[in-house]
């Protein structure tokens, strides 16, 4: 049977529970509520995007909505950052609310900016209709604008402004690339509602104008890319994740940016069977994949505040992707897979980097030394996800690095490789310092850190051990799934 | 091979059971030791029946992983590096257990230990594994381990630079390599060895990339700036492990790929001789100026690996020229060289290490009398010193033998080379000469000044020898130095399988030409003679000292009234002569304030020897790349406006670029 | 069997032989200096002289330093019998001797050097550094020297080397030959620390390098050091004597009896040597025996162009 | 006729531009860019349709409701909390920003021809002109210093785009304009919002003295 009913579902569920968060009578219990909604949501998504690579891809209320494995992929992706983030998220403001500095009105807050940017995420995934995607991107701005600065602090606000007005200029560029693409669409006689729909655009590829749909794919590039903070228009990124409190920050990273370039994957097939599959689209996202990298390991090197190592770190990864995405064929499916190694890594490494930052009082790696010994939970974590995010082998970032890196080579690109490889390598060498020292450097002033808690600890080392697992031993159903989504971009 | 797998196993979940035993000193110390000595004893098995001639069937598992599969094998190559390796990883095993003791409840032993068994597993599986994959990843874990190893003390600012030094250089290597083998593989689906196509198109610059990629790792001059720095900082007993045979996993891997590359071009046997010459009279020449001990043998690891290179470059020679004895004899010289640096080198960090861990310092010119307090430590630390100068009748000596005649018959006639193939020699063995020569000044210092005299400093006075757990190692390394001088032929035969893996000369009757095997049962004699000759004399000076009257008495100190041990000579003073001779390479930094005004209260006098390419290659580098990237941090200068303005630029770049 | 009587007949006349060379080289000074001089046997009798006295050892010292004249001198009978005489193989020969041969040589200069750092004393530290540093840079000189000659010659053993340097080996590759010579000489000096690189019979002890390296020992052990010195000069000078003599094919007693007459002229050289010139600074020695590595480079490179 | 109506809106559209880049008063600013939301609001009623459908009409009153009325009454709001009443010196003069506004346009009609988009409206100069009005909203954001100001920018920015939409294509379906309107307003909302908060923390919206954060 069809489950595209559930479709709106998804979308609507979130909503709801974020209105329903407005009307908690505690913040813990909000917190509760977010954590228990979302692995709700997630139970759901989790189910229907299983029947998805199962079956067909899903379609839904007039072809407006769809789910087919590349969404389906993201969806679940989207859903671990968000349960792992929700879950932490409790014992994140624990310390907060007991000073007094989360009150139920900022949970209030919290709870409905938490739900509504959930829902406007999952909007962006299932939608078939690019001008609803965009409606959806655009809306995760906004909300999560708020969840920036649920505290005003004076950089929190100056963050939030530089996020807003960036992504509204660049969302409005991607606006016209939309409008450009529309276009194309009705010189291919598609008219009404379909000049939008992705699949009716997919099947029409071939007949569409290709300077229309040029010029519209760099638009779409370069304002998504603003979204999903690829280099240069990545300059919104360091100050948003370093600002935000830490359960935002793992969202922001985890999955935010890749919900913006999964709307650049969504027309890269358009504008590459419309150009005859010479790969002009695929160079452009080279292009920025090793602009990032480069960029962000120049800004690794001497950084000092952790959230926004982690932040720039990001930026690499992104680029590392949109690198793989690029070089295409096996590539692709190795970024697919750096999507998902990326997200939890990165969001594990945002939550070790809150608490030992709410343990230490600071965020500059200069004074948060031996952490290991000061918690060993979320120390050793930091360390363990910092390392395994500078590419160290056995773990699953360095294996989808190492097969975009042997795609690359066999591709013949062997200006991407050598580039990549300088520019991981430069983030290799500067970040080892800052992990060497944050791991073993003699504290100078004595601090008590909170006995971690057993789910704590569940929660980070069942994900290092998920990626070390990965890294080692990668099954053949997730292989499927990552070859089913390849195929939605233009297969192996 | 199931008892490969076996041993493997118990080396990664024996690991795992040490983590579980955190807390427990004694159980952890049991534990750790325990299953580093049974899982070498597995292994030892599959070894020594492939160094025995048998074959082995490889093992090839699938493996759910992109490239990768579990393909292992044993042949005779990874075997003469799988035996040293497990070898010295159970001795050094046994010796950890005492020498650790004294950190109990200090430190967290059980990842102390995790990580040596992880680091003795993955030196395993590197040799034996058969899919680049596999290996690629054994190669980490092995860093990441010894790595880990090295940042023991980590409350020491020198230790954390050192670790950072050490990872950093083997992961540019690993970089090195990674591009090696998806060259290697290019075009297939899976990267095992036995699928590598013909690799003539690029032979090479994978040659080259293996050599700096391995190189890396074993220390070849100018990439062995971590040795110096990595191996003093870890415990004495990971040293050994480290010194003795890690680094010579690199060699490995540097042969291993030389097999799948064909034919060598007489340039690549030119390569390694002249990074041999080079990393051999070099590191010798910093060994010389160090005063740290386990500096200066970290330097003798560079000069030792370079020797191995030279003999690896005899052998390509011969075999890019066609000359199977001399292919053989090189090969034969540099695989034994690996067995016995692994050896006695190992056997002078556990002995270095006994000395340190009684008299409390590195600095040799502290030292001084030791003999008298811990003899065996003394008598061990005795043959390795001479094994490594390469005197006979030690086993140093065997191997240097083998590569000296390599490059002799090269010029004699039993062959007819080219010039291209003869010029090596006089390179070869001016080399291995002068190296030999600074080698004896740098052991004598070492063991002169460590070991004889009087003692520098008060608290060496007091020492200890040191218990049974960390003597019997040493015991067992020394008698094997000693035994492998004297029977060398043996141990020749036992390299054939290896060397026909890489040359396939091993069916050329001429290969191991009878002359060189008559030689080494030749200087076997010669031993066992002198050793009569060395009973008879001690027996006749015995008996001529018997009737006479022997009297102890001060050491003649040429008039002076009053001389104290401070004024003996020290390990710097007696290097002086050489060090200042070679000071353009040395640069050894002199801190010197002399005695003033006619009644001078105090003057000091300090040396401190630096490394040429760390000073004046590596650190203006990477400061230059610092310096650079911290430039270009004003790109985020907090303008929104500018980075608005970025977004539009961008724009109309891309526009203007691909809209044309 | 007779194959071999007269090889260990030559071997036993070098054991026998070696100290008459100190005595013919004190004599010749002592000529040039119009002195009488000792007479020509003066080592035998300090030997037998030695050994009867009783000795004194320091209390720093260890078992080292009385196994080091032992094994000092082992070595040197070791070298010895590598040794071929003219015309007459070497009791014992095989492919590479010549490495054995010298590192014979290290193995002596290690224990040697050992057993002075042994006894604490800063004078005999001194004599051990200046020891290590001369003869590292005298090690590559020889090895590259008589490397040059296995070349020239193209075979493997010192018996090899001197059988088969026929007098077209000369003729071939004089200039090289003449080049190792003039190396070999050097090193002969600098390794039996005669001047101008060493004084044996100074009375300073800051200038020695031999002489100061043992001054503890006394009694037999100082009769096995003096007679290992003996030993050395002769062993090390029989290596320039044979490459003069072997392109003259000679056999039996009249071969060995030019060989001694060889060694006899040779020690004279030295002792002129020793008379006409005056002891170099410790600085400038190096100098010297770098000219003499220089020198078998030279040569080997030469005997590679030749062939 | 209609296409008389159309220039003259799109004309007008750019004037009222230009005339941002002269003057310097924010409140000036805010009745400026009513009057465009007005005129942009009656552009759909005269691109080429002989008679305005129902939703186009409905879509036209939505978007004069917001763009005319509500978005200007908004920032007249955050004006008044803000002490700040000029564009004090902004980055680049007033004078030169009119010299730019000349070249923006020269380089709109450059670009319509390079592009060569056929335009579904009758108009000729329906896209350069909705390219010129863009590229002014993208300099007012970046050379101007008040937060407010930015704001207005980025609303110009929305014209020229809806102009450019209506000028390439034509009948995009309703609920999609609706959604695309819902955004803008949130937009301006939020914005809104944070310049309220900004006023309040730092009592000045004066982006150049925002950037604490860097490196």
């Amino acid at each position: 049977m069809n489950f595209g009913w559930l479709l709106p579902i998804l979308i609507l569920m979130p909503g709801l529970l974020g209105v329903a968060s407005l009307f908690v009578r505690s913040a813990q219990a909000v917190l509760r509520l977010c954590a228990i909604g979302t692995l709700g949501v997630a139970a759901l998504s989790g189910a229907v995007a299983l029947q998805t690579f199962r079956f067909v891809p899903l379609l839904a209320a007039g072809n407006w909505f769809m789910l087919d494995a590349l969404s389906a992929y993201h969806l679940l992706v989207m859903m671990i950052v968000f349960s792992l983030s929700a879950l932490y998220g409790i014992t994140y403001f624990r310390e907060e609310i007991a000073q007094g500095q989360f009150t139920i009105r900022h949970a209030r807050r919290y709870g409905g900016l938490w739900f509504g940017s959930m829902s406007a995420m999952v909007l962006v995934l299932v939608s078939n209709n690019l001008g609803i995607m965009w409606v959806g991107i655009e809306a995760t701005t906004l909300l999560t604008a708020f969840l920036i600065c649920i505290h005003r602090t004076s950089g929190a606000l100056e963050a939030m402004w530089k996020y807003l007005l960036m992504c509204s200029v660049g969302v409005a560029v991607a606006f016209m690339g939309t409008l450009l693409i529309a276009a194309s669409a009705q010189q291919a006689s598609l008219h009404g509602s379909d000049a939008l729909l992705w699949t009716a655009l997919r099947d029409a590829a071939h007949q569409l104008d290709p300077a229309l749909l040029k010029a519209g794919f760099i638009f779409l590039v370069i304002g998504y890319g603003t979204k999903a903070g690829l280099a240069p228009m990545h300059n919104w990124l360091p100050d948003a994740h370093s600002q935000a409190p830490s359960p935002v920050s793992a969202v922001f990273s985890g999955f935010l940016l890749n919900a913006a370039l999964y709307c650049i994957l969504r027309y890269l097939p358009l504008v590459e069977s419309a150009t005859g599959n010479t790969g002009w689209g695929r160079g452009i996202l080279v292009v920025f994949g090793i602009l990032s990298i480069l960029v962000a390991a120049g800004f690794i090197v001497a950084q000092h505040d952790v959230k926004r190592l982690l932040a720039y770190h990001s930026v690499e990864h992104l680029g590392i992707i949109a690198l793989g995405i690029g070089i295409g064929g096996y590539g692709a499916l190795a970024a697919l897979f750096h999507i998902f190694n990326h997200s939890l890594c990165k969001s594990v490494s945002f939550f070790c980097a809150g608490t030992l930052g709410q343990t230490y009082g600071t965020h500059d790696m200069r004074e948060m030394t031996h952490v290991i010994r000061v918690s060993p939970v979320w120390g050793s974590g930091l360390i363990v996800t910092l390392l395994a995010l500078i590419g160290v082998a056995p773990f699953a970032l360095f294996l989808s690095e190492f097969i975009i890196l042997k795609s690359a080579l066999n591709a013949g690109s062997y200006w991407a490789a050598s580039l990549f490889m300088v520019g991981v390598g430069v983030v290799f060498v500067g970040a080892l310092r800052h992990i060497i020292s944050m791991a073993w450097e003699p504290l100078q002033t004595h601090i008590k850190a909170r006995r971690p808690t057993i789910a704590e600890g569940m929660l980070v080392f069942g994900a290092l051990a998920t990626l070390l697992i990965l890294g080692l031993w990668l099954p053949r159903p997730f292989q499927a799934i990552l070859e089913q989504a390849t195929r939605v971009l233009g297969g192996i | 091979m199931n008892w490969l797998v076996a041993s493997l196993c118990t080396f990664f979940a024996g690991g795992l059971a040490c983590l579980a035993a955190t807390g427990r000193p004694r159980l952890t110390r049991w534990v750790g030791s325990s299953v580093a000595v049974l899982g070498g004893a597995l292994a030892l098995v599959p070894t020594c029946a492939v160094l025995g001639g048998r074959a082995m069937n490889g093992l090839h598992l699938p493996w759910s992983m992109p490239f990768g599969s579990i393909a292992l094998g044993m042949d005779g190559l990874s075997a003469i590096f799988s035996a040293p390796i497990l070898i010295i990883v159970m001795l050094a095993a046994v010796y950890g257990t005492e020498y650790l003791r004294p950190f109990e409840g200090k430190r967290n032993l059980a990842s102390s230990w995790f990580f040596f068994n992880l680091l003795a597993g993955s030196m395993l599986l590197v040799v034996a594994a058969r899919n680049g994959m596999l290996f690629l990843i054994a190669w980490e874990v092995m860093s990441l381990a010894s790595f880990f190893l090295v940042m023991f003390e980590n409350e020491k600012a020198t230790v954390r630079e050192a670790g950072w030094i050490y990872l950093v250089a083997t992961h540019i290597g690993t970089a090195f390599l990674l591009v090696l083998f998806l060259l290697l593989g290019q075009g297939n689906s899976t990267l095992d060895f036995s699928a590598f196509s013909d690799a003539s198109a690029f032979a090479g610059i994978a040659f080259v990339l293996a050599v700096v990629g391995f190189g890396t790792k074993a220390g070849f001059m100018p990439m062995h700036v971590w040795l110096p720095e990595a191996h003093p900082a870890a415990p004495s007993h990971v040293s050994a492990v480290m010194s003795g045979v890690m680094i010579k996993t690199g060699i490995y891997g540097l042969v291993r790929v030389v097999t799948f590359l064909g034919a060598p071009p007489p340039w690549w046997g030119w390569t390694l001789v002249s990074i041999g010459a080079i990393s051999g009279i070099l590191g010798v020449l910093f060994a010389l100026a160090q005063h740290d001990l386990k500096r200066l043998l970290a330097y003798h690891s560079v000069e030792n690996i370079g020797i191995i290179a030279m003999g690896l470059g005899v052998g390509l020679l011969g075999m890019s020229y066609h000359a199977p004895a001399v292919a053989f004899l090189g090969f034969a010289g540099g695989f034994l060289h690996v067995i016995n640096h692994a050896l006695f080198k190992s056997l002078l960090f556990l002995s270095a290490g006994a000395a340190i861990h009684a008299s409390g310092t590195r600095d040799i010119d502290h030292m001084g009398g030791l003999l008298k307090r811990m003899p065996i430590t003394a008598l061990v630390f005795l043959v390795g010193s001479v094994a490594i100068c390469g005197l006979p009748p030690l086993n140093g000596f065997v191997s240097e033998f083998m590569i000296y005649l390599g490059s002799l018959v090269s010029v004699s006639g039993e062959t007819s080379l080219p010039i291209g193939g003869i010029a090596a020699a006089p390179v070869v063995v001016g080399a291995l000469a002068l190296i030999g020569g600074l080698a004896v000044a740098c052991f004598t210092k070492a063991f002169g000044i460590m070991f004889l005299g009087e003692p520098r400093s008060p608290h060496v006075a007091h020492v200890h020898e040191s218990g049974l757990a960390m003597r019997i190692p040493m015991v067992i390394l020394a008698a094997a130095c000693v035994l492998i001088g004297i029977t060398g032929p043996f141990w020749v035969d036992l390299l054939r399988p290896a060397i026909s893996a890489v040359t396939g000369i091993a069916a050329d009757p001429k290969a191991y030409p009878a002359f060189a095997s008559h030689a080494l049962w030749m200087v076997t004699f010669l031993a066992a003679g002198a050793a009569g000759l060395v009973g008879i004399l001690v027996f006749l000076r015995a008996r001529l000292l018997a009737t006479q009257s022997v009297t102890q008495a001060p050491t003649w100190d040429c008039g002076y009234a009053a001389p104290s041990p401070r004024m003996q000579y020290t390990a710097s003073s007696f290097a002086e002569p050489i060090t200042r001779l070679f000071r353009v390479f040395l640069r050894t930094r002199r801190h010197f304030s002399p005695p003033t005004a006619y009644f001078p209260m105090s003057s000091s006098f300090s040396t401190e020897p630096q490394d040429i390419f760390h000073e004046s290659l590596f650190q203006p580098v990477f400061g230059a790349i610092h310096r650079f990237l911290s430039r270009i941090h004003w790109l985020q200068h907090g303008r929104l406006n500018l980075y608005i303005l970025y977004i539009i630029v961008a724009l109309m770049a891309l526009l203007a670029w691909k809209l044309r | 069997m007779s194959a071999l009587i007269l090889p260990i007949m030559t071997s036993l006349m070098g054991l026998v032989l070696a100290p008459l060379l100190l005595g013919v080289i004190n004599r010749t000074k002592a000529v040039f200096a119009g002195r009488h001089g000792s007479p020509l046997l003066q080592a035998y009798f300090d030997l037998v002289k030695l050994l009867k006295k009783g000795a004194v050892y320091s209390r720093t010292t260890t078992w080292v330093f009385h196994a080091a004249p032992v094994i000092g001198l082992t070595s040197l009978v070791a070298a010895l019998v590598l040794l071929p005489v003219a015309g007459v193989r070497a009791p014992v020969t095989f492919a590479g001797d010549l490495v054995v041969f010298i590192y014979a040589l290290g193995l002596l200069r290690f224990f040697t050097v050992a057993a002075a750092l042994d006894t604490g004393s800063s004078f005999e530290g001194m004599g051990a550094s200046r020891e290590v540093h001369f003869s590292a840079l005298a090690e590559p000189a020889i090895v590259l020297g008589v490397a040059s000659l296995a070349s020239a010659t193209r075979s493997l053993s010192l018996t090899g080397i001197f059988s088969s340097m026929t007098p077209n080996v000369w003729i071939e590759a004089g200039p090289a030959l003449a080049l190792v010579l003039a190396a070999l000489f050097i090193v002969f000096l600098a390794e039996n620390s005669r001047i101008p690189i060493d004084d044996p019979n100074t009375h300073l002890e800051l200038t020695m390098i031999h002489e100061v390296m043992i001054l503890d020992y006394s009694g037999p052990d100082l009769a096995l050091v003096l007679y290992g010195a003996t030993l050395k000069l002769w062993v090390l000078g029989a290596l320039i004597v044979n490459v003069v003599l072997s392109p003259f094919n000679l056999t039996g007693i009249q071969d060995m009896l030019c060989f001694v007459a060889g060694m006899l002229l040779l020690s004279i050289a030295v002792g002129i040597v020793e008379s006409m010139m005056a002891r170099t600074s410790l600085l400038k020695v190096p100098r010297l025996l770098v000219t003499a590595i220089s020198l078998s480079v030279i040569a080997f490179t030469l005997v590679l162009r030749f062939r | 006729m209609m296409t008389l109506l159309q220039n003259t809106l799109l004309v007008a559209l750019v004037l009222t531009s230009f005339g941002m880049l002269v003057s310097g008063r924010l409140g000036v600013y805010i009745r400026i860019v009513a009057l465009q939301g007005v005129m942009v609001g009656l552009l759909p009623l005269v691109a080429g349709h002989a008679v305005p459908t129902l939703h186009l009409v409905f879509v036209a009153t939505a978007i004069i409701g917001l763009k005319g009325f509500v978005f200007p009454y908004l920032l007249s709001r955050a004006l008044r909390e803000s002490k700040t009443r000029r564009e004090m010196n902004p980055f680049v003069g007033h004078l030169s920003s009119v010299f730019f506004g000349i070249l923006a346009l020269l380089g709109s009609f450059w670009m319509d021809s390079r592009l060569s988009l056929q335009s579904h409206s009758s108009s000729e100069l329906a896209i350069p002109m909705a390219f010129t009005t863009i590229l002014i909203g993208l300099f007012l954001i970046v050379t101007r210093r008040t937060a407010l100001s930015q704001v207005i920018g980025f609303l110009v920015l929305e014209n020229g785009i809806y102009a450019f939409g209506l000028a390439i294509v034509y009948e995009v379906p309703v609920l999609l304009e609706l959604g695309v309107l819902m955004d803008v307003f949130v937009a301006v909302f939020v914005m809104g919002i944070a310049i309220y908060h900004i006023n309040r923390e730092f009592d000045h919206m004066d982006i150049d003295r925002l950037n604490t954060l860097r490196g």
